[in-house]
């Protein structure tokens, strides 16, 4: 397995994050299939319209559970690189929040590393979304 | 008030997201909890602040890693409230 | 469902694709999901080094197919928009071959309908790739 | 030449990928196309160009779509030999 300081790429950030930068650092010669799954504010949430969230990290370990993630995708579906970027602070609609990029020799580990890694990230990865509607906030997924 | 009060230990415990709100701030006290066990202190967290056990649930982290029930919180430990994430 | 004219984009051309351009086609402010699959010319093939690629295309009916794989996807995994972008001629090693983009409310549509058009691609779009090797070249797929 | 042998038509078959290098060329003629089957023009190939048969397979596309075996070719279609495919 590669040196996981260059094929790991990942980055918790209240500017704007870059598609091409993450497409920049996993393509690699060796790769047939790239992968990128791009979550985006939406305006309309469980019926109700959305005027824009806020994001809270507990940054050091939101970075390191991103790190375990990377690494654990790379290492069981055989990738060659991952990027991992994640967004913090307020975004409105239609902003990135998060980027995750993979590469592999062929396209079906490149899939599945991809979408495993977000499914992983909404379940552990230290980030917590505050959404405002008109008529108020909420914590979103806090309470029952 | 250190010198005449040694055997009441206080630690900062951090809150992100919800939790920052039922703590009123970016961090809540609790006595007495190092060398207790992360069981213990979730059972001490809720008796001073009933409101966390409206949340559908909340994790502990010991030093940036989630902590299991049994494990022993140290004295110089960051320990942090995590309420249900919601990223991505 | 949405008039096709504006949610599907696709393309055949000899110049190199546009990840960027295909993220700003798809995305919309009812979508949270984006996925994105990119196909690159890998230096390996079946353990050979390859040199290059050629990529021939019968354009009137590729851009048809692509068209008829583009809307099948969107109607049968409610996708927001498609973009499919297929590049033809002379290919080098990490060059791009093909860029599917697709946008939906939710993420797990949006990774299963892009799979889908990468995969159905493959089985019925005339385009043919010629290998180039150190030793000689051929049309891949052709012979059993 | 047309007006002397009316009763021979031949048609323009387009070829693409290794097709054209069976063809010797983009594209080949065939004898007395119009008005037979896929599948009778499949037949008149391969008996024209064995090389054909070497291939893992190949489909006939009428009118930039993929054609049956029963769909009967007409006078001014666009008929092309698509070897098997190789994209993404």
């Amino acid at each position: 397995m590669a040196d996981p300081t260059t094929t790991i790429d990942v980055a918790l950030r209240d500017q704007p994050l870059d598609l091409d930068a993450c497409y920049r650092f996993v393509q690699h010669s060796s790769c047939g299939g790239l992968c990128f799954f791009v979550g985006t504010i939406r305006d309309l949430n469980l019926g109700y319209p959305v005027t824009h969230l806020e994001f809270d990290a507990y940054d050091g370990m939101a970075v390191r559970e991103m790190e375990k993630l990377a690494v654990a995708a790379r290492d069981r579906f055989g990738l060659h690189a991952v990027a991992l970027h994640h967004r913090k602070g307020d975004l409105a609609i239609g902003d990135v929040a998060v980027i995750v990029a993979v590469s592999s020799v062929h396209r079906a580990p490149a899939f599945e590393g991809c979408e495993w890694i977000i499914d992983e990230l909404k379940k552990s990865v230290p980030i917590w979304k505050k959404e405002f509607r008109g008529d108020g906030s909420h914590w979103l997924n806090a309470r029952p | 008030m250190d010198k005449l009060a040694p055997l009441i230990e206080h630690m900062k415990i951090l809150c992100f997201g919800v939790a920052r709100e039922i703590a009123g701030g970016p961090s809540l006290q609790l006595q007495d909890v190092a060398g207790k066990s992360v069981s213990e202190l979730r059972t001490a967290l809720l008796r001073q602040y009933p409101a966390f056990a409206e949340l559908t649930g909340f994790a502990v982290a010991r030093n940036e890693a989630y902590a299991t029930d049994d494990e022993v919180i140290g004295q110089d430990d960051e320990v942090v409230i995590i309420p249900p994430v919601s990223g991505g």
